[in-house]
């Protein structure tokens, strides 16, 4: 075979998983697709932040609480800054840290998790589980503001112990997945094969458990910023004037109660992404789950 | 040996490996934690002499190991200590004197909000299920959805503003205290209970309807419907009963979250419960009252896990009566 | 006077008899020119007049721990001070609205001596709740429970000047000073000195909570709410209205605000400054704000360079906006400070010369003095210290870079603040609740040897007026000390005083009192003796 | 209620005309069953038999009114007993289910919900439909029990599902069935799931219930000698159409069509036995358990010559399994010893070095699992190559190749994902990653028993053919005689954990045989519509002693 032959073949593969992503996108229910729809807008929102603001990220552009106009479409917030220009950027921070928590949580807990079902019921795995067992019984907001008081409040400490506290209910979701794929006979195949661990965990273990951590990948990063939101309302979250929408909600709380809808807009973006989340994960896990519909 | 009795003995045994494990856990973070009870009783006003005088009163200037050693040695004979609190006066504050009244506060709330919201979150769940697809479907799934999405204070200050300022129908302040009536006691508790409902009825509503809806491809159910029995009891009868164990473990880890992540909650209505004092014990750095606060937290957690255990054991005639 | 003025006098009598209602007054208040705040203000002054007795008083409080306790050595914020002291307890003496303090549970009180030594006469017929006359010696054992080795009581080092406390006769406690101390009746007005009554052994009863005060003990949940009743034999006759106190601990500044407008309070102690405007506009509340005693300041280690040229802390003092900061920063609710230590409202108080406003072209001319172009300096930052502290200090940032000043705002770890960064970094920022008087506020922080001396400032000059005027016993002579000093730490120091912070609260508009006193919120945390509810 | 309904015989009960099903499937909707015609009498039992995928099941269901979900009637008319199926309302439907048509499935372990008790189950229709009060209910369920032969008839229906045995199961739900005394039952490959010895009685007891209440019944299995015991007439089935119609004699002295005469040409294909002395694999005296507990290995004793193939054959929990597990590694033996070409092999796996692992390889019963779904054909076959022979690149890709088409199969599958194969396709892709190690022994556990008849001959062929071009020795693990006698130069008879009998084909299937051996061979069906009849009336006679 020459060389231009395998990089035809290379490209109609790659055509080939385009055409199939599409011809599968295609028979996406309509909820889903409006999930990806809201999704790819807040990415958008996130990535081109600064182009697409009208003002500044902390920029004091006005006086404080002054009501929408076409000057500021949402109105400025108590200390006269663009609230639709915060509700940007902080698309960019709520959804940069979340997807950092929520990669670095499913690091964690997916290696160990996968690595305890291997050696399910070995002595690592008795470890792995009971440490997970222990901190899963520690209420996660209190331990949370204990080790944030340990070590700061950065947020590379904060995105660390939220990681490694998410990554207790990864590690559990990737060992239970793991396990039923450990039992399965290619793997006992290719351990008859004489293949070392590390490539058994790679290449057979780890792309068959990808379904449901990927679904539960799209849940637990909304959950991120929501426990975000509750630490910074106990004094501990994001550190202003970085623009989180879990703390904008959290330091405009009290004007609810005047019946103002300034803490309405990031907590209508934070439901908003998680209900788009929650519809697409519904249907990838539909999907994958096999499971069919009645029609 | 019984598999319902092996089962629990063994729980049990990992339960108590679990909350020796979580002592350690917070007995450290509370060492690395800067500063000591004095310092955060004193704040700014903390002079070395009043620091180490009342560093001596509560022992704290012994090494760490030997204090947590004590402390253990304590609560395996039953006694969870006195607090730091009491520190200074000849009375001494003993920490299950301090904590029962907030327990008994967290417990009745939690009972409320699960009263209310599992048989809400089961009846909706198994609805959705029968209903699947149709447009009640859909509106409870996003409602309840959007629900879970909000920031918790945020649910519970709108049902403040309406509830309490607006409609005054509720109380917007929880505080309670020992010598509320019972009926008091309720209506105090009705917005962190209907608060905590929206909070929690999302996880288990969806995991019951999917429960079901994932059994819905068993053979046996398709045999139920060949056998012509009606769709209501098709997923009543033969669907639910086998999609207990699942739910289960949701309803218990919800229980769960209901008396050991309610602080938010507690915080929003200043209800007295051991959230709160938790968090208080931790910025005072009162060691004794934190590690028993985690402890009973964490014993709530591996009983109400252990329950859902048994209760999935009970509901599967495999595991109840083995060959 | 103009016929809107001859009208609103009308009113104000009327008012008094409770013939016009608060929105009429208020707007014919308005008509005269008078802002809504201060007309709201003379009404409650109309009202005044004639206090009435009856109701139940709440007060959601911002304060509170589960770690509160009975024990007055503990008192700790202001949940306790109100509670335990203001509400239940009396001390020798108290602090009025015009910032003097004046008899309390003592009748009088004469220094003698060059102020070394001080004879206070009790009241006849104080008695505590259990019916037990006050004696001489329930204050004495009340004093000592502060004192000893291994006392761990706030008031400690307040009481560390006593050498002697004796009864002389039931009626006469006799206090003798290491040096004089013409403030000493300051001193025992203090929160943390109620007067207890003496057990059987010889110490002070603390903790059974029997005092003196307005109010009988009911219950006390540490961290939830104390309960009170009314007292029914005390000592004065014209205070404490209330037939019930309740003082609830609402750590939430929303959850606080609801129970005042949801009327399950009447008192928001700690308003949230953001949405004070919105609850303004609600008829039923009034906002009632007092500027205290406190200050919010960063202080300079004048020991350590570049600190050490005072040219260099004067440019520094000159780069603040504390303008800017106190509109953006805290809404307007305080006064700027300048550099002085002592708040405007206590006795001996000056405005030092000249103003440190914001002149970056002066703090340049004194950094060029100093033999500098610019200034790079690292200041230590955390809301530990106050409540707007990062703010303010990335504000101040932005302003001194027109000075030539590089600000490097460090922001540190918010536990522990008290412990690993003030008094350990050279400038940090800072609070002070601040003192009654020049001296206790001088001694606490600005002596040379005392344990706060936050800026490390020694000058002889100071110090020596400082023991001067403390025993000196003629107004006039310490007047003049006491501007002299104060000048000196404007001129000299290395504070840098930001702010007098308000105490903004609010209550309901049913809720009435007279002039109140500015040494504590909630006019001086004696709210539930001195105010009472207008119909 | 009674069996005295009027129930005359030869009246047309069923009439399914023109009859179509569509099924959802990537995104469109493709025919499953296209156009059938199914006329069927009072008491008349009907085979319907075909391959997978034939659409069998899809218009048994449809006799019901039913489709499964992705599927649906789209055509055709389906007439029972004068009502129109398509026409009735899902409620009418319903209240005809279970009372009037019942339904027997394949798998009765997952057809009775494991949350109720049998009887609870079995009488379930009868009290909601409002037929019988409880107490008849449970005593005509009794007598069912009893009339259906199964042991403890008065107590077993206090049991749940798992605690009784396949077999029993099956019988039970023949016994919900005729619960209401139904005028049809379908049964869908009632028999599949079970072991040859147990379908013998099951088949006698379905076949006794349905004569004496003279219920009709269209009976579904891939089995043309099972259906020959039930069925008064037989329909072949092929890709949703029908193939060929007759009574069941003339279907199977004659078979008209082509299909439905290769659809038992597996029996036909017979291998002479190949004597050889020459032995790769020794299996010496090896006794092995799970835990240590369970002994589910005694003292086992087994030889495979180079180049042969030997079956081991037995039902489930005999062992036979287990005896792979031991030879790869995965189960190291309590006792024994296991020599490859002379030499000991090491216990276990982690001892065995690359070329010993290499020189042993095996194969799956079910192709599904033992294809990673997420490995495409290419890296399947080639990573063997890569890690046994080190070849990697172009040179792996075209020895792939060449593998694919040993196997049959050409280039263009080198980039499929096994979700885009069909079964056969599957294991052959297996077969190929065991050949592309080029060992000497291949075990094969139950390979052909997931697959269609015709797919399994396909493969069976495909082995022996192989083995003639590389001399590779197999392991035939089965439990079907039929491809033993095919395939096997020696057999080994195993009944839990013991090996019953072993030799030369010639020898294990000529009489006399041990009792285990003979019941195993005279339980499997025969193409005689009188086999079972005989077989139980000489095993009545002999009443040959059945090993518990």
């Amino acid at each position: 075979m020459t060389a231009e032959a395998g990089d035809i073949r290379a490209i109609k593969a790659r055509r080939g998983r385009i055409e199939s992503a599409w011809r599968v996108l295609k028979t996406a229910p309509f909820s889903a697709w409006l999930g990806m729809i809201i999704i790819a807008i807040y990415v958008f929102c996130a990535v081109f932040a600064p182009w697409i603001a009208p003002y500044g990220e902390a920029e004091i552009v006005g006086n404080a609480y002054q009501p929408s106009s076409a000057e500021f479409w949402l109105g400025t917030d108590q200390i006269g800054r663009d609230i639709f220009s915060r509700l940007i950027y902080g698309a960019r921070n709520t959804i940069g840290i979340a997807l950092i928590t929520t990669l670095l949580s499913f690091a964690i807990g997916g290696t160990l998790g996968v690595f305890a079902a291997i050696h399910r019921g070995g002595w690592l795995d008795q470890i792995l589980s009971r440490l997970v067992d222990a901190l899963m019984s520690i209420p996660t907001l209190i331990f949370a503001l204990m080790l944030l008081a340990v070590f700061g409040k950065y947020i590379a400490a904060l995105i660390l112990i939220l990681a490694l506290l998410d990554s207790t209910r990864v590690f559990r979701l990737a060992r239970a997945t793991a396990i039923n794929v450990v039992v399965m006979d290619y793997v006992e195949a290719a351990r008859l094969r004489g293949e070392g661990l590390g490539w058994i965990t790679m290449k057979e273990i780890v792309p068959n458990i990808m379904p449901p951590l990927v679904a539960e990948f799209g849940l637990r990063f909304c959950f991120v910023f929501l426990t975000i939101s509750s630490l910074s309302f106990l004094g501990v979250g994001i550190q202003p004037p970085t623009a989180d929408w879990g703390s904008m909600v959290a330091e405009n709380k009290s004007l609810i109660t005047y019946g103002n809808p300034t803490p309405l807009y990031p907590a209508a973006a934070i439901a908003l992404l998680t209900v788009a989340v929650n519809f697409v994960v519904d249907w990838f896990l539909h999907r994958t789950s096999g499971l069919r519909d009645e029609h | 040996m019984h598999p319902i009795v092996r089962t629990v003995l063994q729980r049990l045994g990992l339960g108590l490996l679990t909350l020796f494990i979580v002592s350690i856990v917070i007995f450290s973070a509370l060492e690395m934690l800067p500063g000591g009870f004095a310092e955060a009783i004193l704040g700014q006003s903390a002079t070395p002499e009043t620091v180490a005088a009342f560093n001596k009163e509560i022992g704290l200037d012994r090494p760490a190991i030997v204090r947590y050693v004590e402390w253990i040695g304590g609560i395996l004979q039953g006694d969870f200590g006195t607090s730091y609190a009491g520190a200074g006066g000849n009375i001494k504050r003993h920490v299950s004197d301090l904590i029962a009244p907030r327990l008994y506060n967290t417990f009745f709330l939690a009972i409320m909000a699960a009263v209310i919201a599992v048989p809400l979150a089961l009846t909706l769940g198994v609805l959705a299920a029968l209903y699947r697809n149709s447009l009640f479907d859909r509106i409870v799934n996003s409602v309840t959805l959007t629900t879970i999405a909000l920031p918790e204070f945020f649910v519970a200050y709108v049902l403040m503003f309406f509830f309490a300022i607006k409609l005054r129908w509720f109380y917007s302040l929880s505080t309670v205290s020992e010598s509320t009536t019972f009926l008091e006691h309720i209506s105090r508790a009705a917005l962190p209970a209907i608060t905590l409902t929206l909070v929690i009825i999302a996880h288990m509503m969806r995991m019951t309807r999917a429960a079901i809806i994932n059994l819905l491809a068993s053979p046996y159910i398709e045999m139920a419907q060949l056998k012509g029995i009606p769709r209501r009891r098709v997923i009543v009868h033969h669907a639910l009963p086998n999609a207990w164990a699942p739910i289960v473990t949701v309803v218990a880890f919800n229980l769960a979250y209901l008396v050991v992540g309610v602080v938010v909650v507690e915080v929003v209505f200043v209800y007295p419960g051991i959230g709160q004092m938790m968090v208080d014990a931790v910025s005072s750095r009162d060691m004794p009252v934190v590690q028993a606060c985690a402890l009973i937290f964490a014993a709530t957690y591996i009983l109400l896990n252990l329950s859902a255990d048994i209760i999935s054991i009970i509901t599967n005639p495999r595991l109840l009566h083995p060959r | 006077m103009t016929e809107l003025e001859n009208k609103l006098m009308m009113a104000t009598k009327l008012a008094a008899r409770g013939r016009v209602s608060r929105r009429d007054f208020v707007q014919l208040a308005i008509a005269t020119g008078l802002t809504a705040t201060a007309g709201n203000l003379l009404f409650a002054k109309a009202l005044r007049a004639e206090p009435k007795k009856g109701g139940n008083l709440k007060l959601g409080l911002a304060h509170g721990a589960t770690t509160d306790s009975l024990d007055p050595g503990l008192y700790y914020d202001q949940f306790t001070g109100t509670a335990c002291w203001g509400t239940l307890s009396n001390s020798l003496t108290e602090i009025d609205s015009t910032g003097s303090a004046v008899p309390d549970l003592a009748e009088s009180f004469e220094p003698s001596d060059g102020a070394k030594k001080w004879v206070f006469k009790l009241r006849n017929g104080a008695t505590f709740h259990n019916g037990k006359p006050v004696t001489a010696d329930d204050v004495v054992a009340s004093i000592m429970h502060h004192r000893g080795a291994d006392s761990k009581s706030a008031a400690k080092s307040l009481l560390e000047p006593v050498t002697s406390v004796t009864a002389d006769g039931p009626n006469t406690v006799i206090f003798e000073l290491t040096g004089g101390n013409a403030d000493f009746p300051y001193i025992v007005s203090d929160y943390h000195i109620p007067i207890m009554p003496k057990k059987d052994d010889g110490t002070a009863d603390w903790s059974s909570g029997i005092r003196t005060g307005p109010y009988i003990l009911e219950k006390f949940e540490p961290g939830v709410t104390a309960t009170f009743k009314k007292n029914p034999n005390y000592f004065k006759s014209d205070k404490g209205w209330f037939d019930t106190v309740e003082t609830i601990s609402i750590k939430d500044v929303t959850a606080r605000t609801n129970a005042l407008t949801s009327g399950e309070t009447q008192y928001l102690h700690r308003a949230d400054l953001k949405t004070l405007d919105l609850l303004k506009q609600n008829p039923n509340v009034v906002i009632f704000e007092v500027t205290g005693y406190g200050h919010y300041i960063f202080v300079m280690n004048v020991t350590q360079p570049p600190f050490d040229n005072p040219d260099v802390r004067n440019a520094i003092k000159y780069s603040v906006n504390r303008e800017e900061i106190l509109q953006k920063v805290f809404q307007g609710h305080g006064t700027v400070g300048n550099d002085n230590p002592i708040a405007p409202t206590v006795k001996f108080a000056i405005d030092p010369q000249p103003q440190h406003k914001y002149d970056p072209a002066k703090a340049k001319e004194l950094l060029k003095k100093a033999g500098l172009d610019s200034l790079k300096v690292d200041l230590s930052v955390a809301e530990a210290a106050f409540t707007g502290a990062t703010d303010s200090a990335l504000l101040w940032q932005e302003s001194a870079k027109a000075a030539g000043i590089d600000l490097n705002v460090i922001r540190e770890p918010e536990d522990a603040y008290w412990d690993n960064v003030w008094l350990k970094k050279p400038f940090v920022a800072s609070y002070w609740a601040g003192r009654p008087t020049c001296d206790w506020m001088f001694t606490t922080a600005y002596a040379a040897d005392a344990a706060w001396n936050d800026t490390f400032w020694k000058n002889p000059r100071f110090n020596e007026l400082l023991v001067a005027a403390r025993a000196e016993t003629d107004d006039a002579k310490r007047a003049a000390m006491y501007a002299e000093m104060q000048q000196l730490v404007h001129d000299d120091g290395g504070l840098i005083n930001l702010v007098f912070n308000s105490f903004v609260d609010a209550h309901a508009n049913n809720l009435a009192h007279g002039d109140v006193a500015a040494n504590w919120p909630m006019d001086g945390m004696k709210i539930a003796e001195r105010w009472w509810f207008a119909s | 209620m009674s069996t005295e309904k009027k129930r005359t015989k030869g009246e047309i009960l069923l009439e399914m005309k023109d009859v179509r099903i569509e099924g959802f499937s990537d995104d469109k909707w493709h025919q499953i069953v296209k156009g059938v015609d199914v006329t069927l009498k009072r008491g008349e039992v009907l085979g319907l038999i075909g391959e997978s995928g034939a659409g069998k099941s899809t218009l048994g269901l449809a006799a019901m009114g039913f489709a499964r979900p992705g599927c649906r009637i789209s055509g055709g008319s389906i007439v029972f007993d004068g009502i129109d199926l398509l026409k009735s309302s899902e409620e009418d439907l319903r209240k005809l289910r279970g009372s009037r048509i019942a339904y027997v499935a394949q798998s009765a372990s997952a057809a009775f919900n494991p949350a109720h008790r049998l009887l609870d189950q079995t009488i379930e229709t009868a009290l909601d439909h409002h037929i019988l009060d409880r107490g008849k209910a449970e005593s005509d369920a009794r007598d069912l029990y009893r009339r259906l032969r199964l042991p403890n008839p008065d107590t077993i229906g206090s049991r749940y599902p798992h605690q009784v045995s396949g077999g029993q199961l099956q019988r039970a739900m023949t016994a919900m069935a005729m619960s209401c005394r139904p005028d049809l039952i379908i049964f869908d490959e009632p028999t599949t799931a079970l072991d040859v010895t147990t379908q013998v009685e099951v088949l006698a007891a379905m076949r006794d219930i349905v004569e004496q209440f003279h219920t009709a019944a269209i009976y579904i299995t891939h089995d043309l000698a099972v259906v020959a015991q039930m069925a008064h007439r037989i329909m072949v089935l092929r890709y949703g159409k029908e193939v060929e119609e007759a009574p069941t004699r003339e279907m199977l002295k004659s078979p008209r069509e082509d299909y439905t005469k290769t659809l038992w040409a597996v029996r036909k294909l017979q291998m002479h036995e190949r004597p050889s002395d020459d032995i790769v694999l020794r299996v010496h005296d090896v006794t092995a358990s799970y835990g240590g507990e369970i002994t589910v290995l005694e003292h086992v004793t087994v030889q495979v010559p180079r180049g042969r193939t030997v079956a081991v054959v037995g039902e489930s929990g005999s062992g036979k399994s287990t005896l792979a597990r031991a030879i790869t590694g995965l189960l190291p033996p309590l006792s024994g010893e296991i020599y490859f070409d002379g030499k000991p092999l090491p216990r276990t796996l982690r001892e065995r070095d690359k070329d010993m692992l290499r020189r042993t390889q095996m194969i799956y019963q079910s192709p599904d699992t033992a294809l990673n779904p997420r490995q495409r054909v290419r890296d399947v076959i080639g990573r063997p190559i890569q890690f046994y022979h080190g070849i990697s690149g172009q040179a792996c890709d075209r020895k792939v190749v060449e593998l694919l088409e040993q196997i049959e199969l050409g280039e263009s599958y080198l980039d499929r994902l096994p979700g885009e194969l069909s079964g056969g396709q599957k294991q052959r892709i297996c077969i190929a990653r065991a050949l592309a190690a080029e060992p000497e022994l291949i075990i094969c556990d139950e390979v052909t028993s997931a697959l269609d008849q015709i797919v399994q001959e396909e493969i069976l062929k495909l082995l022996m053919r192989l083995q003639e071009e590389t001399n590779v020795s197999y392991l035939f693990i089965t439990h079907d005689i039929a491809t033993v006698q095919a395939i096997a130069d020696e057999i080994v008879v195993m009944y839990q954990g013991k090996v019953v009998q072993q030799g030369p084909k010639s020898q294990v299937l000529s009489p006399p045989h041990p009792a285990y051996t003979e019941l195993l061979l005279s339980s499997v069906p025969q193409m005689d519509p009188d086999w079972l009849t005989q077989l139980l009336a000489a095993r009545s006679a002999r009443s040959t002693r059945v090993p518990a």
